[in-house]
């Protein structure tokens, strides 16, 4: 975690810091699937966001600025163009994301069914006071989703990917203090 | 088996199957003690076991429809038939399918894309996961006939990255047609029928569900909409002529093809002849509630079942003690009906006429423990953060729409502020690239013109002297409707 | 327009005026009078009067409530101004700073200006004032040419005004 | 489909080709419809929303950059657009008033104030009155993009011209968007500098002060700057430019429009390159060399005289600087002949970039081509000496030529041998016709704003020079020295644009 930290504090100030060095993309393990993916689409742009999926995944959840520089020597692209996808699709971290990410749903029907609630749980456990921040253990990143498309059983929270449907905030707290 | 999965299989199983897809049902008519019943087209295979899997689906039917297709009919034949089926596109907008499937240009080089629209983000939506993890075998076969009637060579289908099953179970679907035979190259036989299908996941954007921005995230980039003309269906994905469809669309094309056309337009709500834009609602539709009742859940149904129907027959009604005071009969984006209001039928034209409309046609419920105020802040804060940014009016009146109702929330607004939002509507409305904007207009102006009541008693000196009476009538207020 | 004259009768002096003894009377009661009235003499400089609000005094700059100079030299007062008294050099200020930019120089001719105001009023800052200082001099024509430094120290802190860099 | 050659804008009927947008045709014919997101020279966003227009029939405002003046084929009546209708007006006013929402009002700070686009239109389509009283949206200020541009996210609108520049126009996409929503603001690549020589483009093409140029940051309100429209002299491409400055110093030179020539464009470096012209050893007044080796200030009269004086014993060649005009290149030609030499003119080579800038670094060595001056490769004598700047004609040169009468800027370009000197203004500061690479005849004007006052127009000097040599030289003023190169052959093609011309005007052999 230590060396992940590290490389988010070199990115903070990208203003004046000497440009991140590319990692060498995609590494052995995701090699296979990246190129699999490229093949799929008529241009190597295309495969951004199925590729930062993969990478994501790979590099403990969350993309560092070598990483990006990597993905974007890849597929051909600008780096800015790949930090640009970062910052507008919800689902990617360009922060470290502790070792478990927590979406709690917070749109109109979850919002009825108790979502306040279940952040407010979920905040209490990460010990942090807002969304979107690593709790300080390294353990959760809790992040405010909007609709996650569980409405029928909402309120719906995910753990890792993982959907759990009808949360109460005692199940929610069960959850995770399952999580190790 | 995931939680999700499993809530999902058992609420399929309790319904009753009232209807296989082999046998055209009958046309439905509302029984005899007033209920309304379910018609399982689509959802006839949901809560059979490993509906998924390829050997189940072809047991009930699958890739029956597109060898029909192959064999007995020209494309041209494929695309009269969803013509006269007068199916209606179910992502929202409810363009005729065939119409836009008649756009495609037949005479071009360039290679041609269909774009499953599965990014299924609509607030209170999630009809179209029920077929991509049940029966994700019905979604590919309606890809193919679109592709098969429209000459196209590459599916995209692009799953909102929330699903992973969907994209699992689709991932597979595709893995087992490509085995048998049913992807790749001369597909079933057809010389020159080459056909490629790939998943194509989201990663969480809102916007990516409208169709240039789903393109645009296609090409991997930013979701940013882009401006119509030129449509899709002439320069879409990577410039090229592209269709785009809703799941739930091309899940009906299968049963178009095998019954035809004409029977799928005999159910549901005719068109009106008097009116040329009353298109009717043809067919049946997945249909879903959520928020508070008793029993939420997605059903199947002829259009023509009221929204206070699906409320009280299927959704249990309001929950214990409470009565129900709003409905958003379509996603997020649609205007609120009062609960004096639900006595209209879902369809398209029937909920356009009260001033609303059918969306998604997945409702989302809020009885009177609801703070209307509340519900708007948390609405247009969805709009806010899911804006993407691209032209002004969209950008920054989101945003200054959810400032404005915490303030009216804190207790700090005035009814000059419900001037300015009437005065932000106008300015946002029509505005802007995509509808995204409108989106958000549409609920929002419809809570406030009918709820003012309740905005003006969080404003200290201001509330409404005919508050008391606005509330005994509550949705009898009037209504400036647009 | 007819112009008329009408001819004023004067009186003739009696008496009593050619004697003049009634008058010095009077006059020397007024003086008389007079020393049991309040002095209205000032001891100028060491005593010195209150002007009235609306006075126009010398052109200040001042600070804002925590000490930080206002002006941003935006060089509105010195494109308004009518005689050219001012001169500004903008620069760009370090992190910490109100704003980011400010005068480097900001010079005012005290022997061109003419009090008019006018820079008050166009300053979109707040941040140069007609003061109540009426007292302006220099032996040299150099001493009148006033920088940045003395107008700031002459104006001081002003605590109300716009403050809109403040959390920027 | 109907054939539909024409629109209504404002019930007036204008023509229009394949393909035009309505914006195109209002502006076209001269009327004012306002945008931040619309530049002729990239892509077509239509994400400001500024340029709506009212079409008859429809309810819905229409953004009229991307509105094709062409109806959609299913119509046959050409378009009726309303510019300046009630919904039009309202439409405008409402964007308007969305991008304020956020904007901090900074003007007093932004070197933008005087030539932005939310100025303008909110004085014309604006409230007085800010309905919002919300706190507005913090972002990023006073980013650094490479070394030269400073970007300030809160003023910024998104109208992504300067991304579509990088995209379009130099295809080095260094530039991008990021964040969503009201928090998007453009972002660098991390490489932190820009591949592309072109980089500083974007702050001319950004509509409001998000883009400042480092350079010429708080130097000045434009309200107090000088403008001339001019000729950039960094190389033979001859970019149409407009130079700025005030009281004596040349503060930024900016691209000028020529479909022909440079487009919208120019170089960085050429946009920088100006900084000569400020040199604290700027030559203000002509200098004469006392008899004790020492240099007295001296009236342009005596400095005359004595040049002649000078010249009638020395005799021979003179070297002009290839950045040197049309105009003055022909008095050097005349001045040779009466000291029975020959002129030549120096101008160094440097490397084209392939798409504005080109080798040769003559700004008018097709000029001096023209007029039959030979190009001097190395160093030779000339008794006259004429140094815009040390790029081209450099130090070997100028030590070389051994000259007695010097005409530079920089009086650390006077070689030794010099007995007088004349200051020379710097491109910025004189009136005159420059032949570009491609042999199109281009007029520079002088900038009042920039340069030593009083300072006597280089011809005027070769001219009285020229008189006081009794060669038979006869006065022509700028007029006769245009139409005495008019009538060489070399011209007899080229039609040289009269002396008060417009720098609009020009013509190509």
């Amino acid at each position: 975690m230590s060396t992940a930290n590290a490389a988010a504090g070199q990115s903070a100030d990208r203003g004046t810091a000497q440009p991140p060095t590319p990692v060498s993309f995609p590494p052995k393990e995701i090699k296979k699937q990246c190129d699999g993916i490229v093949t799929r689409y008529p241009t190597r742009m295309a495969a951004c966001l199925p590729v930062l999926h993969v990478a994501q995944k790979h590099y403990g959840g969350w993309i560092s600025p070598e990483v990006e520089a990597g993905v974007a020597e890849y597929l051909g692209v600008s780096d800015s163009h790949i930090r640009g996808l970062l910052t507008f699709y919800a689902m990617f971290n360009s922060k470290p994301s502790g070792r478990h990410e927590v979406w709690v749903c917070r749109t109109l029907t979850c919002w009825l069914r108790g979502a306040v609630q279940l952040r407010s749980t979920a905040l209490e456990k990460a010990g942090v006071e807002a969304c979107g921040v690593e709790s300080p253990d390294g353990k959760f990143l809790v992040k405010n989703m909007e609709c996650l498309g569980l409405c029928e059983e909402a309120p719906a929270v995910f753990i890792d990917g993982q959907p759990h449907v009808n949360v109460t905030p005692e199940k929610l707290s069960e959850l995770l203090d399952a999580c190790e | 088996m995931t939680a999700k999965k499993k809530a999902a299989a058992k609420k399929a199983s309790t319904k009753k199957a009232s209807a296989k897809k082999a046998a055209a049902p009958a046309k439905v008519v509302r029984a005899a003690d007033g209920s309304y019943p379910e018609t399982r087209i689509l959802s006839a295979n949901f809560g059979v076991k490993d509906s998924w899997t390829l050997p189940v689906a072809k047991k009930n039917g699958a890739y029956k429809s597109l060898e029909k297709a192959i064999k007995t009919m020209t494309p041209a034949e494929v695309i009269d038939e969803v013509k006269t089926s007068r199916v209606r596109g179910r992502g929202g907008a409810g363009f005729p399918t065939g119409v836009k499937w008649g756009f495609v240009p037949t005479d071009t080089d360039k290679a041609k894309y269909l774009v499953l629209n599965a990014d299924e983000s609509e607030p209170g939506t999630f009809k179209d996961r029920f077929l991509m993890e049940l029966d994700p075998h019905l979604v590919l076969e309606g890809c193919l006939l679109c592709a098969y009637a429209t000459g196209l060579d590459v599916i995209y289908i692009y799953v909102r990255g929330e699903y992973p099953l969907s994209i699992a179970r689709l991932e597979g679907a595709i893995e087992e047609a490509r085995e048998a035979g049913l992807l790749g190259k001369d597909i079933l036989g057809k010389k020159g029928f080459n056909v490629e299908a790939h998943v194509h996941p989201g990663a969480g954007a809102y916007i990516c569900g409208e169709e240039t921005g789903m393109l645009e995230s296609l090409e991997g980039k930013r979701g940013h909409p882009r401006i119509k003309p030129p449509f899709p269906a002439v320069e879409g994905a990577f410039g090229c002529p592209t269709v785009i469809n809703n799941v739930e669309t091309l899940a009906h094309v299968p049963s178009i093809i095998e019954h035809g056309g004409a029977w799928f337009g005999d159910l549901g709500i005719a068109p009106d002849p008097d009116n040329p834009r009353a298109m009717g609602s043809a067919g049946t539709k997945l249909m879903g509630l959520s928020g508070d009742i008793k029993t939420p859940g997605c059903w199947e149904f002829e259009f023509g079942i009221t929204v206070r129907e699906l409320i009280e027959q299927y959704g249990g009604g309001a929950l214990d003690g409470r009565t129900i005071k709003a409905v958003i009969p379509g996603g997020l984006s649609m205007p609120v009906l009062t609960a004096d209001e639900l006595d209209v039928p879902m369809g398209f034209d029937a909920l356009v006429k009260v001033g609303s409309g059918l969306g998604t046609a997945t409702a989302i419920v809020m009885d009177d423990a609801c703070d209307m105020v509340e519900a708007c802040e948390n609405i247009a804060h969805f709009f806010a953060d899911e804006s993407c940014g691209q032209c002004t009016p969209c950008r920054e009146g989101c945003h200054w729409m959810e400032k404005i109702f915490t303030r009216i929330k804190a207790g700090d607004g005035t009814p000059a502020d419900l001037d300015l939002l009437e005065h932000l509507f106008v300015n946002i409305e029509g505005r802007t690239i995509c509808a995204l904007a409108d989106a958000a207009v549409w609920p929002l102006r419809s809570i406030l013109r009918k709820f003012r009541h309740e905005f003006l008693a969080k404003m200290p000196g201001h509330a409404d002297p005919h508050a008391a009476d606005a509330k005994a009538s509550d949705a009898a207020a009037p209504v400036g409707a647009k | 327009m007819t112009v008329t004259v009408k001819p004023v009768r004067r009186r003739k002096a009696s008496f009593l005026d050619r004697l003049y003894l009634p008058a010095i009377a009077k006059g020397l009661s007024i003086t008389f009078m007079r020393m049991f009235k309040p002095k209205v003499t000032m001891q100028f400089p060491e005593e010195r009067w209150t002007v009235r609000d609306e006075y126009r005094g010398m052109p200040v700059l001042v600070s804002d409530d925590e000490g930080r100079p206002k002006c941003v030299a935006c060089s509105l007062c010195e494109f308004v101004c009518p005689p050219k008294a001012i001169f500004i050099v903008p620069d760009e200020l370090e992190a910490g700073n109100n704003v980011e930019r400010g005068p480097a120089v900001f010079d005012l001719n005290m022997l061109r200006c003419i009090y008019c105001g006018l820079c008050e009023e166009a300053c979109p800052e707040e941040a140069i004032f007609m003061s109540k200082n009426y007292l302006v001099w220099g032996a040299e024509r150099e001493d009148m040419i006033f920088h940045k430094d003395k107008l700031y120290e002459l104006g001081g802190v002003r605590e109300e005004g716009v403050k809109k860099w403040k959390d920027k | 489909m109907a054939d539909v050659k024409t629109v209504f804008i404002n019930g007036v009927e204008y023509p229009f080709d394949a393909g035009q947008t309505v914006i195109q045709v209002a502006h076209e014919n001269g009327l004012d419809v306002p945008h931040y997101c619309y530049h002729p020279g990239l892509s077509i966003a239509g994400n400001c929303r500024i340029c709506m227009v009212e079409v008859e029939g429809d309810a819905k405002p229409q953004v009229s950059c991307k509105l094709e003046c062409a109806p959609p084929p299913w119509v046959s009546e050409p378009l009726r657009i309303q510019t300046e209708s009630e919904l039009a007006k309202s439409a405008r006013a409402g964007t308007m008033e969305m991008l304020l929402v956020n904007h901090p009002l900074d003007c007093p700070i932004c070197d933008q104030a005087g030539e932005c686009h939310l100025q303008d239109y909110s004085y014309q389509l604006g409230q007085g009155q800010a309905s919002s009283s919300t706190a507005k949206t913090k972002l990023p200020k006073n980013v650094a993009f490479g070394e030269k541009i400073v970007y300030d996210a809160e003023r910024c609108i998104k109208c992504t011209l300067c991304v579509r520049f990088c995209e379009e126009v130099t295809e080095t996409n260094e530039l991008n968007l990021g964040g969503r929503g009201d928090e998007e603001i453009v972002i660098m690549s991390s490489k932190g500098e820009f591949e592309t020589d072109y980089s500083m483009n974007i702050i001319d093409i950004c509509p409001v002060g998000a883009l400042t140029s480092r350079d010429f940051r708080f130097k000045s309100r434009l309200w107090f700057m000088d403008f001339a429209d001019s000729v950039c002299t960094g190389c033979a491409r001859g970019c149409n430019v407009i130079t700025g400055g005030r009281n004596g110093s040349m503060m930024r030179m900016e691209p000028r429009h020529n479909a022909d020539v440079n487009q919208w464009w120019m170089c960085d470096q050429g946009r920088l390159d100006y900084r000569y012209v400020n040199t604290p050893t700027r030559i203000a007044t002509p200098r004469i060399k006392t008899a004790d080796g020492v240099w007295a200030a001296a009236t342009v009269d005596d400095a005359i005289l004595a040049a002649a004086a000078a010249l009638k014993a020395a005799g021979g060649n003179v070297l002009v600087d290839g950045g040197c005009t049309l105009e003055e290149m022909h008095l050097a030609q005349q001045l040779a002949a009466a000291l029975g030499g020959k002129a030549t003119y120096a101008a160094a080579t440097g490397e084209a970039d392939g798409f504005l800038r080109v080798a040769e670094q003559g700004a008018n060595a097709a000029g001096a081509e023209l007029l039959g001056l030979a190009r001097a490769t190395k160093a030779g004598a000339a008794a006259v000496l004429v140094v815009e700047r040390d790029a081209n004609v450099p130090q070997a040169l100028r030590d070389g030529a051994d000259a007695v009468v010097v005409f530079a800027t920089d009086a650390d370009h006077v070689p030794a041998s010099a007995q007088v000197v004349f200051p020379f203004g710097s491109s910025a500061e004189r009136d005159g016709l420059f032949v570009n690479t491609d042999g199109r005849v281009q007029v520079a004007q002088r900038n009042p704003g920039i340069g030593p006052d009083n300072l006597t127009p280089p011809y005027e000097l070769l001219e009285e020079i020229l008189g006081e040599l009794d060669a038979g030289y006869d006065w022509h003023g700028r007029d006769g020295i245009v139409a005495a190169i008019q009538a060489q052959p070399a011209f007899a093609k080229i039609s040289l644009p009269a002396a008060q011309a417009t720098a609009e005007v020009g013509a190509t052999s």
